[in-house]
């Protein structure tokens, strides 16, 4: 098993009702962290399984979906950024 | 993958609420490098026309930890493709007004077109990898800025050595 | 040709023998203006390895007169092909020294990849149509600098329209 | 007859020894005024009829060497710029 922190931001955060968790899993790579999320229903699966653009990073570098998950990883998920 | 790539140039990077002056980050910047021909500057500001006409402030989120780290490596990437002295990045977080200053970008090289392009390059690569995201405020409410397609392609336009790096989850 | 279009920008001109501050200058740019969301700045300076190892200082010479015409028909030019809301350029005359300020250009618009371009396509013909000439002072004497062809293709790579206006007499 | 102010800078004003002056004459273009003053010898051969680069503005205006010459235009003749 290994544990996981999850961080959520901006519309995500707010949509989520949450800014972070600390999860316990055996998710391979951010895309089935992903998919365990979307199983959640609701807001989970509005934002992450319809289309809707979102981020992820993993111990703060952007990755693609096929990431591997480390054991004590630090995962954000967000909308597409807007700064500058 | 970038850590390992020695960088010559000096590099600074603030996160803050606060206003910078261009001006004192300017003289700072050149201070004592008399190798330094050509220094461009880049200043966004929260305009009017950006906004509905309801909308009286942004307010600026960011991921901090994250955020600092990936405006360090938009600085070494730069300073990587082009022959940098130094680099200066000011990212403001928090809530701003039409008029306030949102972010400045200095480049100095011995050269004109490497400072010019690095900082191009810089906010291009800002404003679509940088972890912050705007929230306009309206009378009745607050809504997120969407993400612009023209940011993504003006990113997207410096090959694409950095994108392959990161990766993307989507193509919007 | 060019007076009889007309150009919104804001245009203002300094030739000085005096230095400039660049966060004034700034401040007084945007001073008021909500619709300016992007301001690129360029700064030139005189660099030690610009000059062999004997160069004390730098002479500009100029010619009155035409040289305050020649930068605004350059950032009259800037604005018609850019929408810009103001241009500000300072450029010295005179004797400087290594870590001297040379010259300014200030671009402001509403989005940034105009102020950005409009910065460098002015730094361009500046290089190539403003009547300064730059003279090297050693221990020993004075020459003169060379024109060099680099600045005559930057400047050639923004079409061909400003040069086929002024024409030329070669092909340096 | 035209009367055109001369006026030369930089190398060309030292080369010449002179900064200014007025001349009269019958010339039609640049080119042919520029063929009067090689017609002096010396370094005004030197400058203006060995390849060497050089400008010509009439009434502070950047022209090519066809450009006509009116009575009491002030024509520059100066080395390629290097300002900025």
């Amino acid at each position: 098993m290994k544990t996981l922190h999850l961080l959520y931001f901006a519309r995500l955060r707010e949509r989520f009702g949450l800014e972070r968790e600390t999860v316990r899993c055996n998710d391979g790579t951010a895309a089935e962290l992903i998919d365990r999320l979307i199983a959640r229903g609701g807001a989970w699966r509005e934002e992450l399984a319809s289309g809707r653009p979102f981020r992820i990073a993993i111990d703060h570098d952007l990755v693609a979906p096929d990431a591997p998950l480390c054991d004590g990883a630090e995962v954000a998920i967000f909308p597409p950024v807007t700064g500058g | 993958m970038l850590d390992d790539v020695p960088v010559n140039a000096r590099i600074e990077i603030t996160v803050s609420a606060e206003d910078f002056d261009l001006g004192r980050e300017f003289n700072a910047l050149i201070h004592d490098d008399r190798g330094i021909g050509a220094v461009a500057s880049f200043v966004g500001l929260v305009r009017d026309l950006n906004l509905d006409s309801d909308v009286n402030a942004l307010e600026l989120e960011h991921y901090p930890g994250m955020t600092e780290k990936s405006l360090t490596r938009i600085a070494e990437e730069a300073a990587l493709r082009w022959p940098l002295r130094a680099v200066r990045i000011w990212h403001r977080v928090g809530r701003l007004e039409p008029g306030d200053r949102i972010v400045m970008v200095l480049t100095a090289s011995a050269h004109r077109h490497s400072a010019y392009e690095a900082n191009a390059f810089i906010m291009d690569y800002l404003k679509t990898r940088a972890p912050f995201w705007k929230k306009e405020w309206t009378g009745t409410g607050a809504r997120w800025v969407d993400a612009r397609h023209s940011d993504q392609s003006a990113a997207e336009r410096w090959h694409q050595v950095v994108s392959e790096r990161y990766g993307a989850t989507d193509h919007d």
